[in-house]
C-alpha cells in the first residue's frame, strides 16, 4: 500500500515535473525559466492558495478545533526551532545554527500545495483552516530563529550589533535585538504578508459578498494545478543547482537535512493523533511541520542575521528537504496517517 | 569626478539608497537581478524567487568632494551584509 | 441605499486586493510585483477588455444610440482638458497645467474595468460598446493637450523647439507643434493601440468566426477577474508609493483631483440622462469622464511636453484620482446614477 | 473553395493578432511585449503542446501507423537539409549554408500550433501522435546541419576547431567536431528538452493517473488559445522588426525563404499520401516539413557553428518563412490536403 | 579610447540610439528596467507599467575622436527630456 | 586595480564566466537582458526569446597582476563566439 502512494505521487503531474527540473541540470540541458517569471508563479500561488483557505474558513468557522489546530501548529513551529537548534550547535557556530533552526520551524508553501494536490488525488478531503495554519507558523520562527542568534552572539557582538547604523531603528537593551526590525521581517515579509493579506480576502469575500467567489474560481482554482506544474518544473531546477552547493555543507548538515524531516512529522502525527485530526488535515499538519522554509526565513535572516552563511540554510531547505519532502515525504507521511488515524 | 560601483543583495537596496542620498551625492542609478560570484560565494539567477534574492548593481556619480561621504556611509553597510564597492574617475558628458 | 453600495464596493475582491497592496506600503511590508510582470497585466486587461468589447459591438451592431455615445464620449475628452487647463493655469504654469489637463481628459483602462466587475456584481448590464468609447477618449485629450502646452508657451520656445532635430520630423510653422509626432503619440502609443487593435479584433472574429469566440472565453473572459484583482494588487503598492510624492505637489493639486473626478462625473451624469442611457452605460460614462489617464498620456506628454513635471500628473491621476474612483467614486457614481437614471 | 480557407485563416484570431503585431511596427507603434514575457508564453506553449500530445499518444497507442509516421517525419528532417543545403551552397558559403539548412529541416512549434488551431476551426480531426513528430524533428536537422558545416570547413579551420579550450570536452578526430557539444545542443537544448519532456510526462500521466488530466485541462487546454493570440502578437513585432534585416540578406535568400516552404510542404503531402495520413494529420504534416526552425536551431547553431552570420538564419525562418506559413501556406496546404487526400 | 555612461527615460531610447550610431559610435549596449533618482526626481520600479516607464542605461565605447561628435549629437536630447551622461577613459581588452 | 567591462551573447556565457575565475578572479557580477549593437549587429529585445537570446553584460573588477590572465583567457573566447571587452581602473571604495 505505501509504495502504491509513492507510485502515485511519483507519477502525478506537479512531481513529474519537477523531475523534469532536477534532471534537466543533471543532464546539462539549458533549460531556465528567467526571472521574474518564477517570481510570478511564486506570487499566484500564493495569493491562490490565501484566497482558498481564507474561503473555506469563512465556511467552515473558527470553531474550537479550529483554533486549537492553529495553536498546536503555532507552537510546533516554537518549538522544532528550539529543538533543532541545539542539536544544530553541536557543530555549528550559534548564527547558523540558529537561521537553520528558523528554516525548519517555519514551512514551505510549495510543499503544503503539493501534498493538497496529492489528498485531492486520493479524493481525500481537508480543511481550508490549515492554510491558516500554515500562514501563522512563518513569523514565530524567525522571531526564535533571530533571539536565538542574538543569545549565542559573542558578547561584544551583542553591544555593538547595531552601532554603525542610526539609533532610531532600534532599541538596544538587551544584546542589541532590534525589535521593530525583527517584527518587520516575521510578519510583513513580502510572502507572510500576502499569504495573510488573501487569507483575510478570502474570508471577507466568502462571508460578505459570495457572489465574488465563483468570479475567482477559474483564476485561483482551475488554474491551480497547472501553475503548480510549471512552478515546481522551476523548483527542480533550482533544487538540483542547490544540490552542488552541499560538498561544502558536509555530512552533517545533509544528515539533518534528510532525518529531521520525518522526524518532526512524527511530532506532528502525535499531535494530530491528540487533536483528533482528520486524515487529510493530518497529512497537512505532519507537512507543516516536515517542511523548511526557503522563502520567508531566508529573507528576514539574511537582514537580522547577516552573520550566518545563507548557502547552508538555502541549500539544505532547498536542495534537499523540499526534494524529500516533495517525492518521498508525502507519501510517506501519507502511509502513517492511514496506519495510525482512523477514516473520519 | 568619481564613478562608485556597488554590488550587494537587493535586500539592502533601501538602506544603500537612502545612505547614499543622506551622503551628499545628487542622484544615483539601480540595475536588479544581477547575478555573480564575490567572496561570499555564488548568487544565480535561479535564487530570484528565493529569500535570497539576486544582486543589485548601483551606480553613483560623485563629485570628488562628496566621495569620501559616501565611502564612510556605505562601507559598515557592506561589510555587515556583504557586498563590494569600486571608484574610478569619470567627468560629466 | 447609497452605503450599502460603498461596502458592496469595499468588500469586493478587486478593491480588497487594492487595499491590501496600499496597506502594504503603509505598514512597510517589502511586498513588491517586480517588472515587467505588472506590465503582463495591463496588456492582458488591455487586450481583453478590447476583445470582450468589439465582440459586443458586433453584437449590437453600430447603430444611432451607440455613435452618439460614442461622440459625446469623444466631445468630454475634448471640453475636460479644456476646462481643467483653465482651472490649473490659475497656479501652475502652462506646461504643467496641460499635461495634467490631458490626463483628466482621457482615461483610466482599469477604472472602468472595475467598474465593470461592479456591474457585474449587482447584475446590472450594460453594453460592450462603451470600451470603443474608452479607446476613442485617449488620443483627442493628448492632442489638445499638447496644442494648449504649445499655445502658453513663451515665445522663444515655440521659436526653437525643435531645432536640436532633424527637421524632416516636424512641421515648424505654427509654433513648432510637430505634428507628426503629436499624432503618432496620440494615437500609436502601445496601450491606446493594444486596445483599439483588440477592439477591431473582437469586432471581426464575432462577425466573421464566430467559432473563435469560445476558445478564446476561458483567456479572455474567465480568467480577467482574477488577473484584475492581481493588478489591482499591485496598483496599490504604487499609488501608496505615489502618496509620498504629494507633498511636492501641494495643497491645490490635491484638492483638484479630489474634486476634478466628482465634478466631471456629474458632467457625464447629465450627458448620459440627455443621451437615455441606460444604468450601466450611464455610469461607465460617468467613468470615463471622472477617471485620469496614468498610462497613455504620461506617455505621450513626456515626449512632446518634455517640460512638465511628470511627478505632477503622474501622483495626481495615479496616487489620488485612481484610489478615489475606484474605494468611494464608482459606488457614490451609481447611487447617483440609481436616483437620476430609471430603470431601463 | 480555397479563396474561402484562406480567408477563414486570415480572420482568426491568432492570424488577426498577428497581423496586429506587424502592423504596430509598420506603422511606428511603441506597442512591445518586454522581455522575459514572450519567453513565458513560449514555454508554456511547449509544456501545453507537448503535455497534450503525450496525452493522446497514450490514448491512440504506439501503432505501425504511429510509429511510420513519426520515423517518416525524422527521415524528412535528415533529407530537407541535405537538399537545402546544395542549394543555398550555390549562393553562400558552407557555414551559412549549413545553418540555414538545419533551420529549414527543423520545425516551428508555433506555425504548427497554428495550424492545429485552424484544425480545430474546420472541425477536422487530427492525431496527438504528431506531436511526437514534431519533437523529433528538431535534433536529427541540428545534427546534419553541424556535420555539414564541419565538412564544408576549410582544412585548417578543422585541424584548430577546439585548440583555444580545454580538450577535456572533446573528441578531435574527424575535423574538430564535438560531438558531446552538438548532441548537448541537439537533444538538450531548452526547447528540445521541454517539449520532449512534457510529452513524456503527458504520456505518464494519461497512462497512470489519470485524474490528473483533467486538473491540468484549464491550463493546458482551455488557456491555451488565448495565450497563442498573445504570443502571435509579439512573433508579429519580432517578426516586421526581421523584415528590416532583410535588405542586407538578399533576393537569393528571400526567394528561398519564401519558396522553400511550399516546396517542401508538397513533398510532405507525397509521403502523407503514401503513408495514407488523415486529412488533419497531412496538413500537420506538410506544416513540420514547411517550417523553420527560430528557436532550438538558431541556439544551437550559435554554440556549434559561430562562424554562420545569426542574422542570416534569423531573419528568414523568422521574418519571411514563418509569417508566410501562418497567414498563405497553412490555408494554401489545406486546400491541398482536401484535393489530393481522401476525407477520412 | 573613451567610456560613455548615459542614464535616461526608456521613452526617448530609440532616438538616443540613433543619434549614437548617427555621431560615428561603432556600437553600443542598453541595459533597461533601470531604477535611480537624479536632478529631476525618483524613477522606481513600480512605474514601470505606467506610460512614463523606467530608465535606460546606454553604454558607448568610442575612439577619442569619435566623443565630441556623440556628446555633441547627445547634450541637447538629455537636456530637453532629461538625463545624464559621463565620460571616463578605457582601452580595450 | 582594473575594471573588465564584457559584452557578449548570454549563450557563451557560462563558458566566459568559468574562463573568468579559472583565470583567478575572485568575483564578477551579470546583467543580462541586454541589447545593443555592435560588429556583428543588432541584438534586439524582441530576440529574447528566439534562440539566438539577448546579450549579457559582465563586470569583473581585478588586480592588475590578474588582467593578464584574464584577458588570455577571454580573448580567442570573444574572438570565436563575438562580444567586446574593455579595461578601465579602478580601485576599492
Ligand atoms: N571582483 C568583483 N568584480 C565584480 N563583481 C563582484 C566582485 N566581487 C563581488 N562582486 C559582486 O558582488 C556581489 C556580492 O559580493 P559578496 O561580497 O560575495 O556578497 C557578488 O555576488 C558579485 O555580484
Ligand atoms: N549622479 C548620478 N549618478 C548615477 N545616476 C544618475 C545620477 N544622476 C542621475 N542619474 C540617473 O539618471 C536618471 C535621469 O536623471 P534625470 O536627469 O533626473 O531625469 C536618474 O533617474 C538616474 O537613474
Ligand atoms: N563600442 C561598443 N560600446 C558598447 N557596447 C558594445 C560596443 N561594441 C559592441 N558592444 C556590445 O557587444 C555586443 C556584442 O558585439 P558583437 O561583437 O557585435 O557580437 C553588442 O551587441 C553590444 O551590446
Ligand atoms: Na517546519
Ligand atoms: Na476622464
Ligand atoms: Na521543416
Amino acid at each position: 500500500m505505501e509504495s502504491s502512494l509513492v507510485l502515485q505521487n511519483l507519477l502525478s503531474a506537479p512531481v513529474l515535473f519537477f523531475f523534469l527540473g532536477i534532471l534537466g541540470v543533471l543532464v546539462g540541458s539549458d533549460l531556465e525559466i528567467p526571472s521574474p517569471l518564477p517570481k510570478l508563479f511564486s506570487l499566484y500561488l500564493l495569493l491562490a492558495i490565501g484566497f482558498k483557505g481564507g474561503m473555506e474558513l469563512a465556511h467552515s468557522g473558527l470553531g474550537p478545533q479550529v483554533l486549537l489546530t492553529i495553536g498546536a501548529a503555532v507552537v510546533m513551529s516554537l518549538l522544532v526551532p528550539l529543538t533543532s537548534f541545539l542539536l544544530l550547535r553541536l557543530r555549528l557556530d550559534g548564527y547558523n545554527a540558529a537561521a537553520i533552526a528558523a528554516s525548519y520551524g517555519s514551512i514551505s508553501a510549495v510543499t503544503f500545495i503539493t501534498a493538497e494536490s496529492f489528498l485531492n488525488v486520493l479524493e481525500v478531503n481537508f480543511d481550508g483552516f490549515m492554510v491558516a495554519a500554515l500562514a501563522l507558523m512563518e513569523s514565530p520562527a524567525i522571531v526564535v530563529g533571530v533571539i536565538l542568534a542574538k543569545l549565542s552572539a559573542p558578547a561584544e557582538d551583542r553591544e555593538s550589533a547595531g552601532d554603525q547604523e542610526n539609533r532610531g531603528d532600534q532599541e538596544n537593551g538587551g544584546g542589541g535585538l532590534r525589535w521593530r526590525e525583527v517584527l518587520q521581517e516575521a510578519f510583513l515579509n513580502g510572502s507572510v504578508y500576502l499569504l495573510i493579506g488573501s487569507l483575510v480576502i478570502g474570508y471577507v469575500v466568502a462571508a460578505f459578498s459570495p457572489a465574488g467567489l465563483e468570479k475567482m474560481d477559474p483564476f485561483t482554482e482551475k488554474l491551480f494545478y497547472g501553475a503548480l506544474c510549471f512552478f515546481l518544473l522551476d523548483m527542480g531546477i533550482v533544487a538540483a543547482q542547490r544540490l552542488r552547493d552541499l560538498r561544502q555543507t558536509g555530512a552533517f548538515l545533509i544528515g539533518f537535512s534528510l532525518l529531521a524531516p520525518p522526524v518532526h512529522a512524527l511530532v506532528g502525527l502525535l499531535v494530530s493523533a491528540l487533536l483528533g485530526l482528520s486524515q487529510g488535515n493530518t497529512l497537512l499538519f505532519m507537512v507543516l511541520c516536515a517542511s523548511a522554509s526557503y522563502i520567508a526565513v531566508p529573507a528576514a535572516m539574511r537582514m537580522t542575521v547577516p552573520q550566518a552563511n545563507p548557502s547552508l540554510y538555502i541549500s539544505t531547505a532547498l536542495g534537499l528537504t523540499f526534494p524529500f519532502n516533495v517525492v518521498i515525504g508525502i507519501p510517506l507521511y501519507m502511509a502513517l496517517t492511514r496506519h495510525f488515524i482512523p477514516v473520519g | 569626478m568619481k564613478r562608485i560601483d556597488l554590488f550587494l543583495s537587493e535586500r539592502e537596496l533601501n538602506r544603500v539608497c537612502k545612505a547614499i542620498t543622506a551622503a551628499g551625492a545628487k542622484g544615483y542609478s539601480v540595475m536588479r537581478h544581477v547575478t555573480g560570484m564575490g567572496p561570499s560565494g555564488e548568487i544565480s539567477e535561479g535564487m530570484d524567487f528565493s529569500g535570497l534574492g539576486a544582486n543589485a548593481h548601483v551606480i553613483v556619480f560623485v563629485e570628488d568632494a562628496v566621495l569620501a561621504a559616501v565611502g564612510k556611509a556605505l562601507k559598515p553597510l557592506l561589510k555587515r551584509y556583504g557586498g563590494v564597492g569600486f571608484v574610478s574617475s569619470a567627468e560629466p558628458l
